[in-house]
């Protein structure tokens, strides 16, 4: 899996390209941690380049969501595709994430 | 129960059934200290449950023990002060509720169940586990 | 890590990267048997989500361990084996998760939050507490 | 407090009138317990005639929630007032529980 990492004023953006799956999981979690630990609690996860999630890629992004929130901060998701919502659907987890149709509209949530 | 003592207290017993009454005396007491209408349940709220929790906690739901309810209104603040006398509240106990919670484990069989029609097990082996998932096919 | 067998199944070892060509040849195969494309999806996550759990529950996370998949397709159905040799699955031990799981204690603390500007108490006294509820005054 | 329960084709409606606060926990988890012992489990509260609602008074309907569905049926609400609701808002069960605005929309909603 390919990360990207973008800044969008005080918020960082990730960009993962793959499937989040549970071989892609340690390397997100290795990403999102760092940069929690550094400091950078605005985060938002563009899911626009993700075609497949399983329950190990949830649980590494609820994970990196609590420490956020933890923090100070939060981690938001964006552009999810159909498959991958429908994931988040039936776990419920899209009642409990923060979740913007775009980039744009999550970076701008934080305000 | 009485509910007597100076302006602006209110001592119950610790019967539920007095919560009602309770909380006539202090609509009563924010109507006096001129609170809006549309905060005051907020606050009858609030204090309700501090009462409940002495019953139910303090008093481990035993009837007729005091809990003694003031309230006094200054220009820029109200302060509602509840007092009970039975076992102490414990702050190092204390856990706030996680409404974020989220099952932790058991996601994975979940999802498996509604992408499949049947799954089944057969543990008869000597080791390990073999799994078979059935999806009925569409006619069209 | 090989795929080699009869027809119609894959073996693959107990490395969480083998999974993405695992869930290649899935497709393949459903493709081969005119799975339509829009059904493809969960099974991919269903039997992702079985071979996970035999890397990380049967085989404790240990490389190198054997996972058998299989493939057949009849005119009214589709099953899929998925078989390791590991520590076996525990039906009785599984607890499916609950979803509509809600706090069931501490919500009365936190409603009154909702509706306070400060909450505190004082636990000096010889018994019992004294809870203080600070309600800002609005201006207008 | 007042509990009336009225019976729409298979569907029980309660309806409570009063305070649902910890001195009317006790009574609603009996009439709610025997009626889904009795099998009744297709339930509606109507809580139109409740002004006031506490914690004691949530984890009532919860509880029942819980053993209606257990047994294959479900306890919804309807006709919440504006006070009660931003109660349910605060707690996230207006996320978990069945609500509708009207009882006409409850009973419908077993179809
Ligand atoms: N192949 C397996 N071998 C042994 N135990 C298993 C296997 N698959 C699942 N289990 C058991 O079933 C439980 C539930 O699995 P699952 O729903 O996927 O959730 P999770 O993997 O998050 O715990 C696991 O915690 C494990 O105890
Ligand atoms: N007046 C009190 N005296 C002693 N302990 C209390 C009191 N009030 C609250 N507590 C403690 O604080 C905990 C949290 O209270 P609360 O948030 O109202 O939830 P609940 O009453 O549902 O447990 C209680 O479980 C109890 O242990």
């Amino acid at each position: 899996m390919e990360i990207q990492v973008a800044q969008s004023q005080d918020v960082t953006v990730v960009v993962p390209t793959g499937d989040l799956d549970m071989g892609a999981a340690d390397q997100v979690r290795r990403v999102l941690t760092e940069l929690i630990d550094k400091g950078q609690l605005k985060l938002v996860m563009d899911l626009g380049g993700v075609g497949y999630i399983d329950s190990s890629g949830l649980g590494t992004l609820v994970a990196a969501m609590k420490q956020a929130r933890a923090a100070g901060g939060n981690l938001k998701l964006c552009a999810l595709q159909d498959d991958v919502r429908s994931i988040f659907e039936m776990t419920r987890l899209i009642k409990v994430m923060s979740v913007h149709p775009t980039r744009q509209e999550a970076v701008a949530s934080w305000g | 129960m009485r509910d007597g003592g100076p302006e602006g207290t209110f001592v119950l017993t610790s019967e539920p059934q007095h919560l009602a009454r309770l909380r006539d005396w202090l609509r009563g007491e924010l109507t006096r200290l001129k609170v809006e209408n549309q905060e005051q349940f907020g606050l009858q709220v609030a204090v309700g449950e501090i009462c409940s929790n002495s019953i139910r906690h303090a008093y481990a739901g035993l009837g007729g023990k005091p809990i003694h309810v003031s309230v006094q209104g200054s220009e820029d603040r109200l302060v509602i002060e509840v007092r009970d006398f039975g076992k102490k509240f414990d702050p190092e106990a204390y856990r706030p509720p996680d409404f974020e919670a989220v099952p932790e484990g058991g996601i994975g069989l979940h999802l498996v169940r509604q992408f499949v029609d049947e799954l089944s097990y057969d543990v008869t082996q000597e080791q390990g586990t073999r799994w078979t998932l059935v999806k009925y096919r569409r006619r069209g």
